[in-house]
This record gives C-alpha cells, structure tokens and sequence, in this order.
C-alpha cells in the first residue's frame, strides 16, 4: 500500500584512468625550476609593482645562480615558537634563452589562466541576470595556483578543492560548457545540475570535487591517498583550501593521519590573506601557514602562487617526492583574490591601494612577462584572447540552450528515501 | 510600537541585552568588523569593542567550546554560526557538552549560552548549505529551540534566550526572513518560551508551521478561505519546550491538523508534534495528521529541482484539501 | 546452521567479505593489535595485515573522511567507531559529505562505506556514552541505517551493508547484545535492506522493536500473553528504508500499536513510525500508539536512575495494557 | 491537559572564590626549582632503575648546577620537520639542604599522592565487587602530575580534566569522601551520583570537570580562559588530557583560539605513552607532543611528570606566564600508567619489563626519595600512610552508608524536558 522509491545504484567511478591528459595546462612534466624574474618579498614592493607590463627577466640573474634544480628547492621551513616568522620564498631566475625553450609550455599555461579570468568574468556577468543563484566564489587572482599545480600532476591523480573551484575544475581539463552549464543548473552541468557552483565535479578528470563546507575536503584527500597507498597505484591526491581552513578540525585530523601513514598527498593552502572579510593575522596564531606543517610531522612550504612557473616547479618537486613514497607536504601559496570573496562581498576591508599593489603581480601579468622574455608576440597572445573568447561565449549558449536538471537524477542519487 | 525588520529586532535584542548586562558578548565568524555576514550585528563593533563582539576564526567546534567554558563560569554568551549548516562541526561540542554539563554535574554548573544563526535553505546554496536542524536539535534533552517567524518573536524570544537560564539556547533564525518588516517590543519586553502563537483563528483545520514556513501556512489559509475552509494558524515558536497544549486545544475544536516545517521528513519536530496530537487528541480526529516538509532529498541546486524539495503553498493548500476530504 | 555469538557474527560477516573482495578494509580506533575494543575484530588483523586492518588514531571526523574518500575512489571501507557516540566529532563529515556526495555529483561518485560500532547505552556510562543514535541518523537522506537485533541479522545484514551500493550505511550494533547466541547464516546468506522480521505472530497488538528493545518486547509480549493478550512482535531491521508495509499491515490487523525503542523520545524513528502509520492505517487504529523510549533526560551515571531512564519491559507492559485499555 | 515538567534554574557557580586551599598539595607557591636527582632520558636508562629504593640525591650535582632558577627553566622546543625529535628534558638537581627547606611541602606532596593511590586501589576493588559501574579509568602512576599541577595554582583558578579525573580531582582539593561517594552513585557524590567516574565536578575548588569525549574539554577550557581575559580577573585555566587526545578536533581549535587570542591557559598533556591499547608512536606524526605547540604559536614544553617537583617548578613558570599576559603553553608531560586504560583493560600490549623499568620511576618512589633527602623518615611517612588508610576508609564507608542519587536531581538538572 505505501510505495517506496528505491533507485538503481550508479556507476561506480573508474577506477583507473591512465590517457594522457594534454589539457591546455600541458602534461608534460618539466622537472628543473620555472624561469622568471626575481619574486618579490610581498606588497611592499612598490618599485616592481610599477612596471607591470615590462619583461624584465634580467640574463644577470640567470648567470648568477644558474642551478635551476637548486633553485627549485623548496624552502625548506624549520622554526620553533616565539622566533619571528621569517618565511623564505623561493626566488626563481630566468633567462631569455630558458624561457624560450618552454614557450609552449607557457603559451598553455597562459591559454588556461585566460580562460579561467573570462570564464569567471562570465559567471559574474551570468549571476547578475539573474541566470545564476546560490553563492559564487571567482577565482580571479589565483589562477597560477590552480593552473601550476594541473601542471605538475599526471592524468590520474587526485585533486580537491574548496567552493572556490571554477577555476581549478577547468585547469584539471573540464570543458567550459560543463562547467558554465552547472552554474546555469543544467542537466548538462558536471554535476547535472544537482552541484552548482561551490560542488563541481568530474570523475573523468579526477578532480573530485568542489565542497561548501571550510576544511571538509581536507580528509577526504587522505583518504582517496589513502587508497593509493592501499592499492599502489602511483597517484597523488592534491588538496586545496584556503587560509581560514587551517584553524578548523578537518585540516588537524587529515594531516596528523596524513603525516603519520605517510600518505601520498599534497595539502595545499591558497593563502589570499582573507577568509572572507578576515586577514589572515586575526585568524592564524602563526604568520605563515607553512608554520603549520611541522607539527604533523611534514615540511612546510611556501610558494609565491602568482607566478604559474614557481607554482608548478614547487609542486612537482612535493609531488614527485609523494609519489615515491615521501609522504606529504603542507605547500603554502601567496596569492591574492581580487574580487571580493563571493560576488555579494563588495570587499571593502581592503584598501584600494592594497589591491592595486596586488594587482601589479597579476598572474596574466606575471605570465606575459614570462611570455615576452621567451620571445611571444602580442598579436600571438590576441589570437589566443580571441580563441577563448570564443570558447567562453560557446559556454555561455550551451549553458542557455541546455535541458535544465532532470528530476530524476536527483531521485535516483540517493537511496532508500522515503516517500514524504 | 516601532517597526522594524526581523534584522534589525536581533540586532536590538542583542544590543540592548549588552548594554544591560556586562556579561553577555557576541563571538562568532565576521560579526564585528565586518558587521556580520547577514549584517544582524551592524553596529555592536563600534558600539561595544573587540573585547565584546569578538570575530573568531573558522573554528566552530572550538569557539562553540569557547562559549559554552565562558557561559560555565559566568559570562553570557551569544555564539554565531554564520549558518547553522556549519554547526554540524561544533556538533559534540553542543550535544554532548553544552546539553549535558548541567545535569552530568549534579545541577552545579549550569550553561547559559546561546547559539544563533540563520536555519534552512537561502536560495539554491545546494545540499551542504540548505539545511534545517530544527529537527535535529529539538531530539536532545538539555538544549532549548527556538525559532521565531516575526520580528516581534524575533526581538522578544532572544531577548528571553540571552536572559534565560541555566540551559543552553539553539536559536533559528530565518535568512530568508530577515528582510521582513513588522512591529516589535520594547526592552523589557520579553516573550516566554513554551508559548505558542495563534497567527490566524479558524475553526476547520489547524495549521500548525513555523519559521519561513508559517508564512507558506498563512498564505494557503488565505487560499483555501475563499473556498470556506477556515484554518487556524498557529506557531509554537519555540519547538523546545513544546506548547502542546495550545496545539491540542486547537486540534480539540477543529479536528483536522497539517503540520508545515521546512526540516527533512524522516522525524523530527514534525513528527514529534504528530505524535503528540495523535496520543492527546485521538478521538478527537476526524482525519490522519498530514505534514509537508522538505522532501526526503539532499537539496539540489538547479531552482527547477529545488522548489520541488522546499515545502510550497501548493502542497499545503493540498494537504488542507486531503484533511478535510475536500476537491482541489 | 552453525550457532553463534552476535559478536562472532559480525566477525565472521566481515571476514567473509575480506576475502571476497580485497577492496574491503576495516579501519578504527584499537580494531587491529588490541583485537576491538569489544572484540568484534578479533582475529582480522592476523589474518589480514596492517595494510587492511588500521589502527588509528583519535580523530573521528579524520578518519570517516578517509574511509568516505577511499569509497570514492573505488574502494568498500568499514569504519569502526568504538561506540557511536564518538560519531558526533564526525557528524560533518558524515552528514555533508557521506550522504550527500552522491547527490551533489550528479551520481557520479557512489560513496560505498560501512560505519559501524555499538550504539546505545552500556551500563552506568553516563550521558556522554548512553546516546542511541538510529534516531539522528535516520533523519537524513543518503544515508541507510541498519541496527540488528539477533546474531542471524547481524551477519547477513552487515554482509549486505558492505557489499551495497552506492550509499553509506550506518550499522548499529548493540554493545549488550554482544554476547548473545543465535542461529547464523553462511558466507552467502544476505540479508537484504528493507525487509522487517516478524518476531513473534499475534493478533491483539503490534508491537514494534529494534535492536536490544526487541528483547524487552519479547518479554512483555510474553508477560501479557498470559492474561490473553496476543502481542505482533515486530523487527524493522533497517530504519532507513523503513518497511513500513510490513508494519502497517499488522497493525490493519492488530488495531493497535506499541513503539519500543532506546533513542530519545522527541521526534527520531519512534515518532516517524507513529506518523506513517497514522498516516496509512488511520481507520484501522483503535487506540493511540504508544511509544516507550528513553526517558527525556541526558542519562544519569547512578544505576538506580539509569534504570528509570532506560525503556524496560513494566514500561512495554503498561503501554501494552494502555492501547488494549486492560486492567494491570 | 497535558503536563510538562518545569524545572527551577540552579544557583549559578560562584563567580570567584578567593579563600586559600591549603590542600594536601599545600597553596604556598614554591617559585624556584623543584630538587632531586638528574631525570632520566626514558625508559632506556636502566642503571637507574635498579636502585628505585636508594635515596640517591648526589650533593655534586647541586654544586656542578647551582642555579636554581635556570634550571627549573622549562626547555624551549624549537624545531622543524625532518630533524630527529631530541627532546631536551629539564633537568633538576637537588642537595639535601635545598630539600630540607622544603619538607613540609614534600610531605604534603606525598600525603596527597599517596592518598589518590589508595583512593584508586579501592575504587578498583569497588568495582570488582559490583559497588561501582560503568567505566573506570584510574591514575595509577601519574599522581605526581595532578599534584604538582595543583601545587602550581591558585585555589581561584580553573582546572579541566578528562575522565581519568579522580586524582586530579583529589589533588585540587575534593574530599575523598564525596570522590567516592560519586563513584558508588550516591547523592553525597561530587555530582550527585549523576556523572560517575569520568564526570567529577567541584566548583568550589574550580574543579570544572572531567569528560568522556577525547579531546572535548579542551576548547572549553579556552573559554574559561577567555572569562579570565574578558573580566581580567587574573585566574589561569589548566586543562588536561592525553597524548592519544592531541590528534582530535578540540585539541586543535582550542589551541588555534588560545594561542591566536593569547589566552592564559595552559594545555598540560598528560603523555602516558598509550592511548588505550596503542603505543604513541602509532598514533602521533610527531615523536614529542611538544612538537605541536609551535604551529600554534605558542611554546612547547617537555617535563618528567614522574617527579613531583618538577612538575610544580615546570607550571609554576608557565602559569606564571599565562597569569602575566604572555599567553598559553603547552606543556607534555613525560608520565606512565601503571594499570590499564581501563579497569576492564588487562594491558596485554606491553611487556612486563617495560611495566617494570617504569616503576622504578613510581612517583611515589620518586618522592620517597626526595623526602628521604630532606631528612624524613620512614616511620613518619608510615604515619602519613596510616592516616590517609583511615580517609580513605572512612570514604568508602561514607559511600556506602550514603543515599542513592535522587530523581528530583535527576529532572531537575536539565529544562523544558518532554513529558515522555
Ligand atoms: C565550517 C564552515 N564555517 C563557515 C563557513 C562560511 N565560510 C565560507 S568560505 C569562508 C571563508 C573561508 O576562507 P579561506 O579558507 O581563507 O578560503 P577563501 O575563501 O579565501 O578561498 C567562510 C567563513 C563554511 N562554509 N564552513
Ligand atoms: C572522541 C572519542 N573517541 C574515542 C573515545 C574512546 N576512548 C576513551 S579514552 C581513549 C584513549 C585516550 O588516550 P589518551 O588521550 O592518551 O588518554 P589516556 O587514556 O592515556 O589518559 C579512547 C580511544 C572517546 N572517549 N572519545
Ligand atoms: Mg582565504
Ligand atoms: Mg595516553
């Protein structure tokens, strides 16, 4: 007489997905240290910010430290209580001639982080008509990190991050239209519409997942490292949070079992100096995040997060150190959101001089600059600009054309409901 | 009276509670400078100090803790979830230390904190962000719920909440209803927990609902009057204490109850009340309770797929119809 | 069939799927070198290894996130809680992210974990260990919650627990029915969810039960037959899918219904069976069902008040004497 | 129609209480260093423990190290990952003058300890006669921990324990009489009958309790410590709990808070190698929980928790501290049980010599050797072990001849309960 729903079980994630993932971020794996200028030591840097447009990779700096693997070394953090907090960044050189023969390389990278600003820029555009609900969080400013660290994985490895994932689900290689589709609540969406913009998902690509709650991912990545571990199959789990996460019990309990199993996983904090209206000095009992990672046994790494180049010479280092058995690391990325934390935060905690100085070190910026000292063209970086516009627009019509969410989909994930 | 919005009836309840007792404060993630991030504590920052409307960090177990150490050795008290989603991180520390510490120390150490923040789905903020703990909490002996639909119940309830003691208050507020104009009390006036509301006399079915969802009870009363059918409206206010007995009085004269909740079916407050009335008012039953709630879904977040999920006027006025075996 | 103790049972289950399917894994505080902290791994760690049997650590909320993210990448975990109490440091996790990953990806990413340990109050362990937890967990989607009550049910339904799909299951085994013997079934014999067991047949009243109430039911049922009253004894097995077929179908006809459980009494599995079965079965009722349950109170350490918490058989008794309106 | 039980609000904890606790443990503050002989480094040193009777404080150790204060300084951990774990343990000498001097202290010490092993020796044998239920997790071994603790504080500040809570709870100053009492669910009990062993309450001594969810204590003793800095009312909060517990939640964000916030709490992990059945290097990242403390921006502190004195010259430092505005501390504390977790535990996971070699550092022993030192005889402490036999009777006597725990207590201790 009472009728239950009872659904079929779904298809299991694949287990293994081993092609070669030649997204635009590249999956070549360049092991020695990315070329650049010297990074600065943060906002105060005014004489840099100045020039944001010049390529100033100077040949001096290439000849005076020309061990590009030293160079690569992450700094290695190893402090007690009470000294003063004295983070060492890791500089990065560059020479002409380097540079130029990772031009690909970087015409990929810079073809990603491009697509992730306009990408975003849309679903800003989309939310104000009205096209798009919920909460939003723009990726705006951290590009490098998402885009460097897709850089320095293989295909099958794992990655989790935040709600704030747009930007990380399109460098791991999901297309546009899935992506902008979901925050349409499309049926067509990577999360069939069920997700929205904060639980972006794509087992193709594993990246497995966007989540909503602070530091809730955090110990699922131990555990898909975990099963690595468990089965050998030679992935890395990479995850991603913000700055705020690191006070919250998720982030304690993943990286004390993280650092005792020795598990194959990089935890890496995007440190954008807020958690929502909050800089970092009145969360954080410690200055640098990095800080943070000795407690549980792994090193603690800082990386300048606006340089896509230091991004991927730093994680392929802690990557490659995992997959062979290492253990983790906690890797902590300077960058800076320009945006406000969603798109109904108008931000105003922060001057507006801060973020022009923060602005001078964007990664587009900083990555042109690359690009010019490797010898690219304007025109060539326009017909790119060109290109992804196109994708960009492309995404927008699939999401307006696309079938909305099924009521099905959303019955048949779950099971044993009751009929209310 | 003045009117104000259901916003701005917090912020005075909390501001006038500070201003009275020294010992009450405000922690919880950007309540003070950045005035809070549904704005309920716009202005205690400047007029009460750090020392007093104090921003924590993403730590909602331990400044949950925080709260209930303070409220265990004096001091009042008001913790803010940013959503109560996220308390479901601070969960042992409500259930297991903030209700019980009373009683597990022989009555000697009561925990006078109230926990409060914005209950149930915003607007397509999807399963993570979407959900209503009214159920959940209302199971635990030692914990006080509520969950006021009015401004006025919004000023005066936690006005209650930060005076109460000696156990802890879980006050739901609705983000959805913050907006909401409507007149409000003084600062001495202050309602009792226990005591329901009757929103709308009738004399045909009662209507029992709270939060956002007494305005989707009001609303389908309005409906189904035209057709003659006269509902009663009435919200208990606070889930814990119960006020059963204005619940069975009303059933005792209309015979016919719905019961409207935005939390999800499987238990809680809704079924809660069901039984209550089908134990106290039996013969008086002329048809099965019917309740609408969330459906028994995680929420999605396509708009399509959830104004499926929430609870609608359409299903209440439906409900209404199968209780008094009227046609739609 | 081969006779055994409830705690051999679940043993036995999980072996049995071990060396079925390498995928499955047992992980939880002290279940490898101590053997469990209630025995119930005894044995796993020899015959499986460290890599298969984990200790761990003291972090709940850590280790249910590992068990729910190595279900996700393909592998069938079953984490042990030492008792279920310890659940509430991992409520989020189990609530956000357990049951609704499924859902949230579209159904892309099943999330196959067991969780499992003793549920309910032991003896004298005071509030912070006495918590019966069926009616938490039921409230939410996503999630299955299966709590057995005889050694049979506890190996064929823990066997179907683990080799489920796609959702989690929260598997409650009672830590005072441990010791208890019964028939077992063999290493194919599954139980599926779902499916309530008539425990004993009657036809003047139904009475539900679950886990270690299902013996106080039993008793009563016995008590009372000897005055003529012919009690239904009724398992569910699984609360969340609920049979509540099988229930409704009794109760159509016994007209009357008794609702034994140990959770809380507001709201949980008790107050939803009352709503369903109001709900479905409103004419074929006599007298209002009656729940016994614990008592509404954080429970006491000292035996003698622990005792008028808990649900016993006098008070199954007096409720069975209520709804047939018999003289005690 | 229908009646629901409403109860009357209880008194409120007093606000402050300022009266001296001259305890067993004595409320004098001793501000220099404890003396005794040179601690060992573990349980490797077995040349020590085979003398566990011989009094041998050697005057050329007081010579060789003169100054007191220097080394009562507790050391400072300072520390990154990677480097060996080489704890530096205070260490602490003595000469029989020094100790002299201190006499009546180190009675007190060992009347205190010596009354919480006789204490736990009945409960045991309580609970084996059926008297006492539920669980039971004794001190046995760890007394010098919870009394030197207590000899480190004022009577007005707060203590936190976890359910291994009746020697702490004796320590601070409770009546063995209503420990028992509690244990035997009797309405005399420190909590009525109501928490039983793991939940002892006394607000007159500030004793706020012992819980049974690991780690669950601690971010309330963060909020006790942040009355103490909102009133300014110049109380310290000790909170204590185990090794097992530093890999939980509530260690976390507790820490995170107090070290952000700088709050005058001292989180004092009581390391008794074991959580439960399972040897720390199992379940820790770290080799010394001290290791933890820098992530939170606060020192971590190692004392030998066997001594008694070391313990108090340890805390009296970083209570000092904390009372002083200087912020919290963690401090580990080296100890050992000698039963098992619990009473139900037959501590089958380690070996009889380890048992053995860690008895030689009874802190009992220990303390009879200090006392030894300061010219105490054995008859005197024979003395002091018959009369505390007579408290400890006449506790077991008081708990038996108590009333049982009273339902009006029981129903009066919660509100707005349903009418089941
Ligand atoms: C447990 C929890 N508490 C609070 C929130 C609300 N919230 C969402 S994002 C956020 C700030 C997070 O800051 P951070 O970790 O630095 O990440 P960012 O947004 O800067 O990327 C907060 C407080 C939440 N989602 N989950
Ligand atoms: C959250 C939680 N998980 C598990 C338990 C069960 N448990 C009680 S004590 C204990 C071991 C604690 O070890 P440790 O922190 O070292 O303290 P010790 O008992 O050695 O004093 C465990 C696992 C619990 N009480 N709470
Ligand atoms: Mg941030
Ligand atoms: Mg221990």
């Amino acid at each position: 007489m009472v009728e239950r729903a009872q659904t079929n079980a779904a298809k299991r994630a694949p287990a293994r997905k081993t092609s070669g993932g030649s997204k635009a971020a590249g999956s070549a794996r360049v092991l020695g240290a990315s070329a650049g200028k010297k990074s600065t030591k943060g906002k105060g840097d005014k004489a840099q910010a100045k020039a944001p447009d010049a390529a100033s990779a100077k040949p001096s700096d290439a000849q005076r430290k020309p061990k590009e693997a030293a160079e690569a070394k992450a700094t290695k953090r190893s402090k007690g209580a009470g000294e003063p907090s004295a983070a060492k960044r890791k500089k990065a050189t560059g020479s002409r001639g380097k540079l130029a023969g990772r031009r690909d390389e970087l015409l990929g990278y810079f073809r990603k982080m491009y697509e992730i600003r306009r990408f975003e820029e849309e679903s800003a555009r989309g939310y104000a008509q009205g096209k798009i609900g919920g909460f939003l969080h723009l990726y705006i400013g951290q590009e490098a990190v998402g885009v460097g660290i897709s850089a320095a994985l293989e295909q099958e490895d794992y990655l989790f991050q935040s709600y704030r994932d747009h930007g990380v689900a399109l460098a791991r290689g999901m297309s546009a239209n899935a992506a902008m589709a979901e925050l349409y609540g499309k049926d067509t969406g990577c999360s069939r519409g069920l997700g929205g913009s904060m639980h972006f998902f794509d087992v193709a690509n594993n990246f497995l997942g966007g989540y909503g709650i602070v530091g809730g991912q955090i110990p699922l990545a131990a555990g898909t490292a975990f099963k690595s571990k468990y089965t050998q199959d030679g992935r890395v789990t990479v995850c991603l949070f913000g700055d705020g996460a690191t006070n919250i019990a998720g982030f304690h309990e993943a990286l004390s079992l993280a650092g005792l199993w020795k598990l194959p996983v990089i935890f890496v904090c995007e440190n954008n100096e807020y958690s929502m209206g909050t800089p970092m000095h009145r969360t954080s009992p410690v200055k640098d995040i990095a800080d943070k990672g000795p407690g549980y046994g792994m090193e603690g790494v800082i990386c300048e997060g606006h340089d896509v180049l230091q991004v991927k010479a730093c994680m392929a280092e802690v990557v490659e150190r995992a997959r062979t058995g290492g253990g983790p690391t906690l890797v902590e990325m300077k960058t800076y959101r320009f945006r406000g934390h969603s798109i109904s935060d108008p931000a105003k905690y922060r001057t507006d001089e801060e973020v022009k100085t923060r602005k001078a070190q964007d990664p587009l910026v900083v990555c042109r600059k690359h690009l010019a000292a490797a010898g690219v063209s304007d025109e060539e970086l326009a017909a790119i600009e060109e290109e992804i516009e196109a994708v960009v627009q492309a995404a927008v019509a699939f999401a307006e054309d696309s079938e909305p969410a099924k009521v099905e989909v959303m019955e048949n994930a779950v099971y044993a409901p009751l009929e209310a | 009276m003045a009117v104000q919005t259901y916003r701005d009836a917090l912020r005075d309840a909390m501001y006038e509670e500070m201003e009275r007792d020294e010992r009450v404060f405000l922690m919880g993630e950007e309540v003070g400078h950045y005035q809070g991030a549904y704005k309920v504590s716009q202005g205690l920052l400047e007029r009460f100090g750090e020392r007093r409307v104090v921003d924590a960090p993403i730590a909602e177990g331990g400044f949950a803790g925080v709260g209930i150490g303070a409220a265990m050795v004096g001091l009042k008290p008001i913790i803010e979830f940013m959503t109560w989603n996220f308390s479901f991180v601070a969960f042992d520390q409500i259930v297991s230390n903030a209700s019980k510490i009373f009683q597990m120390s022989g009555g000697a150490i009561p925990v006078p904190v109230v926990f409060r923040g914005p209950n149930g789905a915003a607007r397509q903020v999807a399963a993570q962000h979407s959900h209503s703990v009214d159920g959940l909490y209302a199971h635990f002996p030692g914990l006080q719920v509520v969950i006021p639909s009015t401004p006025a119940d919004a000023k005066g309830l936690l006005k209650t909440a930060i005076r109460d003691e000696p156990n802890p208050v879980i006050f739901l507020e609705g983000e959805t209803l913050y907006g909401l104009k409507g007149e409000v009390g003084g600062a001495d006036d202050l309602i009792p927990f226990g005591k329901a509301r009757i929103g709308r006399e009738g004399s045909d079915v009662t209507v029992i609902a709270w939060g956002r969802c007494y305005y989707e009870a009001l609303s389908a009363a309005e409906a189904v009057a035209e057709r003659g059918i006269e509902c009663e409206v009435i919200d208990p206010r606070t889930l814990r204490p119960l006020d059963i007995d204005a619940l069975v009085t009303s059933v005792e004269k209309t015979h016919r109850c719905v019961i409207v909740h935005e939390h999800l079916p499987y238990g809680g407050v809704g079924a809660e009340i069901v039984d209550q009335i089908q134990r106290f008012a039996f013969d008086a039953l002329d048809a099965p309770i019917i309740r609408v709630g969330s459906r028994d879904l995680p929420m999605p977040y396509a708009s399509n797929l959830e104004s499926l999920v929430l609870p609608t006027v359409e299903r209440v006025v439906e409900a209404i119809e199968a209780v008094t075996y009227a046609e739609s």
